[in-house]
């Protein structure tokens, strides 16, 4: 029951969705159809038990007024708020008014804070590249020489200074990129096919956990 | 443009610059921002998931009586058992369940589109003629560099094998490929990234202070 | 039961390949043969990026990515497991904290539960804590400040990101950097490995990330595995070898064979 | 010197790309641009619509995500269309589609007549689905507008009976619903033309050089392109120049950190 479920429950489903892609079937497309349908709920309890952790985890905070503990109620409250509304609005699809305020939570944090998050990237590629493009070997000053050029092939104001830089990281982009891209992607489609056999054949259970 | 009074734009605008002081310092401004946002995105997900098990399980289960949905709902409930000691092991079932769905739908790809796929598209002339039958020797060139390039990079990484000698210096070719490949990779993204920032100043600075626009 | 148009080459490679992995495998398990792994320093650097938390007396941060258990990343994120369940065994035998943080709630509980087993099979089970594994967020960027904000408030002295990774990846390799972590990091996502190459001290490229289960248990199944793994490649490079040979020649026919 | 110089403060790295960026958003340089001929195309067709006779179908397949290399290609797009008088019919794939059309509208006011000239016809759900429900039956496929006229009672869908009325499509996307799905549903070879985010090109100059796309906007470049042919520098075009700003700054900094490396390196050798 431990241990022959699981591994049985992983080789059913597993085998009857992988065999969907290669058999023109009816029964069967409905069956991974469900099954596809059922992931998604499943996933959707996964959801509620994850966020048990992340609510536990700071109402301990809160509660033994470790540092930093205000930041915990912010989000627990922020949580609530978002639970609560959303909740509200999915079971009274007809109240403007909740529908709005939802909407207005959406657009003027989540989304947009997604954005500022996102956006400190164009910082971090300035302060990476200029800590990591040191020419300390061969290998380093090719990534370097690639990446600035393709750098000036994009800007504008390279091709103001030789307007051969767009032509130079144009055949960058088709021909080494292409190439090295292609290479890699056969490697690691090698390594997760090992892997995914060896789980869906049981050879592997670390998914799992160990021992009993 | 003139600077907003909405006070939902306000919260916004604060919210983004405290996110972004976070390039100079971690600081306690940005801390309760990212714990607001962390709040917001969990509760967001919470709402979405509720509406996912309402609107695919819960609503066809009593309305249209598709009874086999009663068995996600159980496989959804049994991970809860993690919380009893004595019963936890049973919450194994649902995960394998989501584990026999990510290897079910994950290996026909790495297959088909990936290995195949790229396998088939490495295959290419190393003599290239035009439609008038005349060697065109940029595109043989090339060729030649795309087929030397991937057969080395798969090289590289064979694990079984010391790399000595001969076999050093192909796999060293391989990883060559690899570095300009992660340059250029570097290097393309600058410009969307730059785009990301420029964006998020123009919410910032024209949509809430009204400075630009 | 018809068979789709186009599957035909697909599920001849999934039994070719297939019977590679899994007759390498079974060979190795029962010890017949056992595949000599050539060095992979960014495995070898994970113990010293452990030993050098220890020193310090700071945490060590482990994230398996991005990527979750139900989609196309799924082989991604089981690789992710071997490599955390050999950083458990490291912390424990070192009395380092570990926190791990986790993006997708479909992978918190099998994380949770391999990272409790572990510390158990390592006999101290009481270094698992509530905490320990934590769920932050499944918005990609929710979870990228809350892990940011981790790295300074806890001081993380070593960092290691393992899976399939997105744009979040020069967040953390950047943001670790920014606190002295020493960082191993490793994807098969391309587009972010450059970042990894460029900014962390060391990077697992592409293939590599699967290895790691292999290379650090020495694990025979996971063992014969990886060697059956090179069998897939040498057939692979004959292949395009042949196809490229023929193109020259102006045949399709393999180029038509595999579409069939 | 040179040690210090190897590692400069990442802050003053900030502070200089955030001034740099700031100046031209605020200012617009105008570094010159070589037009792309995909841009141009876009263009050419636009300029030879006759308003009269001919109608645009404006597609506005772009979330708040993507928005800010796909959203001033549009604007400016749609300044031409303004300003040649072209009937333009503003639709949506995805759900914020129809905002971002009312926010070209109140930009472009003056531009266009609401009912004859420009019209928001809302946010049609169901993905590929929808596009093609769409290209079969443009008449019937709303009831009302976004604002909640009756499409029926409009001067501008008065001449719209099949997808073939639309002399030109223009699709500006973020994912999908975009090109791909267009490209299926319509009638081969109908005139349709692409607006794109920057990471996409590599996987769609194909489709342009295979004659499907009837012109295609390349990203934010493609915005400040198009802003460049028509004469208005907009928005795109002082983003472009910021863009060129921060690209110098990002390969002046690697250029410092590499020429600190060598000197501290040399003289490292000279004292030994």
């Amino acid at each position: 029951m431990r241990r022959g479920v699981p591994l049985a429950i992983v080789f059913i489903v597993g085998t009857l969705l992988l065999l969907n892609y290669f058999v023109a079937n009816d029964t069967l497309k409905a069956t991974s159809t469900n099954l596809v349908n059922w992931g998604v709920i499943v996933s959707a309890f996964a959801v509620g038990l994850a966020s048990v952790n992340l609510v536990r985890i700071h109402i301990n905070k809160i509660s033994r007024q470790r540092p930093g503990w205000i930041n915990s109620v912010a989000l627990v409250a922020t949580m609530a708020i978002f639970i609560s509304v959303g909740i509200y609005t999915k079971l009274n699809p007809d109240n403007a008014g909740a529908k709005a305020l939802f909407q207005n939570l959406f657009d003027h944090s989540y989304s947009p804070f997604g954005s500022a998050m996102f956006a400190i990237l164009a910082f971090y590629v300035a302060s990476a590249s200029y800590r990591a493009f040191r020419m300390r070997s061969l290998e380093a000053s090719l990534l370097l020489i690639a990446a600035v050029l393709v750098m000036l092939g994009n800007a504008p104001i390279g091709e103001l200074v030789w307007d051969k830089f767009p032509v130079i990281s144009n055949w960058l982009l088709r021909v080494i990129n292409m190439t090295g891209q292609r290479g890699i992607a056969i490697g690691v489609a090698i390594g997760g096919f090992a892997t995914s056999m060896r789980i869906l054949l049981g050879f592997d259970r670390g998914h799992l956990g160990q021992g009993e | 443009m003139n600077i907003s009074t909405n006070p939902w734009v306000w919260f916004m605008g604060i919210g983004m610059l405290c996110l972004f002081s976070f390039i100079y310092k971690e600081n306690p401004m940005y801390r309760l921002f990212e714990h607001i946002y962390v709040g917001a995105s969990a509760g967001y997900a919470v709402v979405v998931n509720f509406g996912n098990i309402l609107d695919r399980a819960w609503t066809p289960l009593t309305t249209k009586g598709e009874v086999n949905l009663i068995i996600p709902i159980i496989l959804g409930l049994l991970l809860y058992t993690r919380f009893f000691k004595q019963i936890a092991w049973v919450s194994r079932w649902s995960m394998s369940f989501l584990v026999g769905i990510g290897v079910g739908i994950s290996t026909f790809g790495l297959l088909q589109s990936q290995l195949l796929a790229q396998s088939r598209a490495a295959m290419v002339p190393l003599i290239v003629r035009g439609s008038d039958g005349s060697f065109i020797l940029s595109q043989s060139i090339n060729n030649i560099i795309m087929v030397a390039g991937v057969l080395s990079v798969i090289f590289y990484f064979f694990f079984a094998m010391e790399q000595k000698g001969a076999a050093k210096q192909v796999s060293g070719f391989g990883r060559y490929v690899m570095m300009i490949t992660f340059g250029v990779a570097f290097g393309n993204v600058a410009m969307g990234r730059l785009s990301l920032l420029l964006g998020a100043m123009s919410d910032i600075f024209g949509k809430w202070l009204g400075i630009l626009g | 039961m018809t068979m789709i148009n186009g599957t035909f080459f697909v599920l001849a490679a999934l039994l070719v390949y297939g019977t590679f992995i899994i007759g390498v495998l079974v060979a190795t398990r029962s010890g017949k043969f056992t595949p000599k792994i050539r060095r992979i320093a960014a495995l070898d650097s994970i113990e010293e990026a452990v030993g050098r938390a220890t020193e310090m007396g700071r945490p060590v941060h482990y994230t398996p990515g991005y990527g979750d258990i139900t989609s196309s990343t799924a082989p991604q994120t089981f690789a992710s497991f071997d490599v955390l369940t050999y950083v458990v065994g490291l912390t424990a035998k070192y009395n380092t904290q570990l926190i791990v943080t986790c993006k997708s709630p479909q992978s918190f509980p099998l994380i949770q539960e391999l990272v409790r087993q572990a510390y158990l099979a390592s006999g101290k089970p009481d270094m698992f804590q509530e905490d320990t594994v934590r769920y932050i967020s499944d918005a990609q960027f929710a979870w990228a400040a809350g892990v940011l904000g981790i790295f300074n408030r806890e001081k993380v002295a070593a960092n290691i990101m393992i899976g399939y990774f997105m744009a979040e990846s020069l967040l953390f390799a950047e943001g670790g950097a920014q606190v002295g972590a020493i960082q191993v990091a490793g994807t098969g996502n391309l587009a972010q490995t450059a970042f990894f190459v460029a900014a962390c001290d060391y990077t697992l490229i592409g293939e590599e990330l699967f290895a790691g289960g292999a290379y650090l248990s020495q694990d025979a199944v996971k063992l014969g595995s990886l060697g059956g793994q090179d069998y897939v490649k040498l057939a692979t490079m004959a292949l395009i070898s042949v196809g490229t040979l023929l193109a020259t020649f102006n045949s399709k026919w393999l180029v038509d064979l595999m579409s069939k | 010197m040179w040690q210090k110089l190897q590692n400069i403060d990442r802050r003053i790295i900030y502070t200089l790309l955030l001034i740099v960026l700031f100046v031209p958003m605020a200012k617009p340089l105008g570094i010159p641009l070589s037009v792309n001929e995909t841009t141009q195309t876009v263009f050419d067709t636009i300029e030879a619509l006759d308003p009269q006779s001919d109608t645009v179908l404006f597609v506005l397949d772009y979330s708040v995500g993507g928005q800010a290399d796909v959203h001033p290609q549009a604007v400016a797009v749609a300044k031409h269309l303004g300003r040649r008088g072209i009937k333009t019919v503003m639709v949506g794939f995805v759900t914020d589609g129809p905002m971002f059309a009312e926010q070209i509208i109140a930009e472009l006011g003056d531009r266009f007549t609401y009912g004859e000239t420009v019209i928001n016809l809302g946010y049609m759900s169901g993905g590929e689905t929808a596009v093609k429900s769409f290209v079969e039956d443009p008449k019937n496929s709303f009831e009302n507008d976004h604002r909640g006229n009756r499409v029926a009672n409009t001067p501008i869908m008065s001449g719209i009976e099949t997808i073939k009325d639309f002399s030109y499509i223009i699709d500006f996307q973020t994912g999908a619903p975009g090109y791909q799905d267009f490209l299926r549903q319509l009638p081969a070879g109908f005139p349709y033309a692409a607006g794109i985010v920057t990471v996409c090109v590599p996987n769609v100059i194909p489709y342009y050089n295979s004659g499907q796309l009837h012109g295609l906007l390349q990203g934010l470049r493609g915005a400040a392109e198009y802003e460049v042919v028509l004469g208005e520098p907009g928005e795109g075009a002082a983003r472009m120049d910021a863009q060129s700003m921060g690209h110098v700054v990002i390969i002046a900094f690697i250029v410092v950190g590499n020429l600190a490396y060598f000197m501290t390196k040399r003289s490292v050798k000279k004292s030994a």
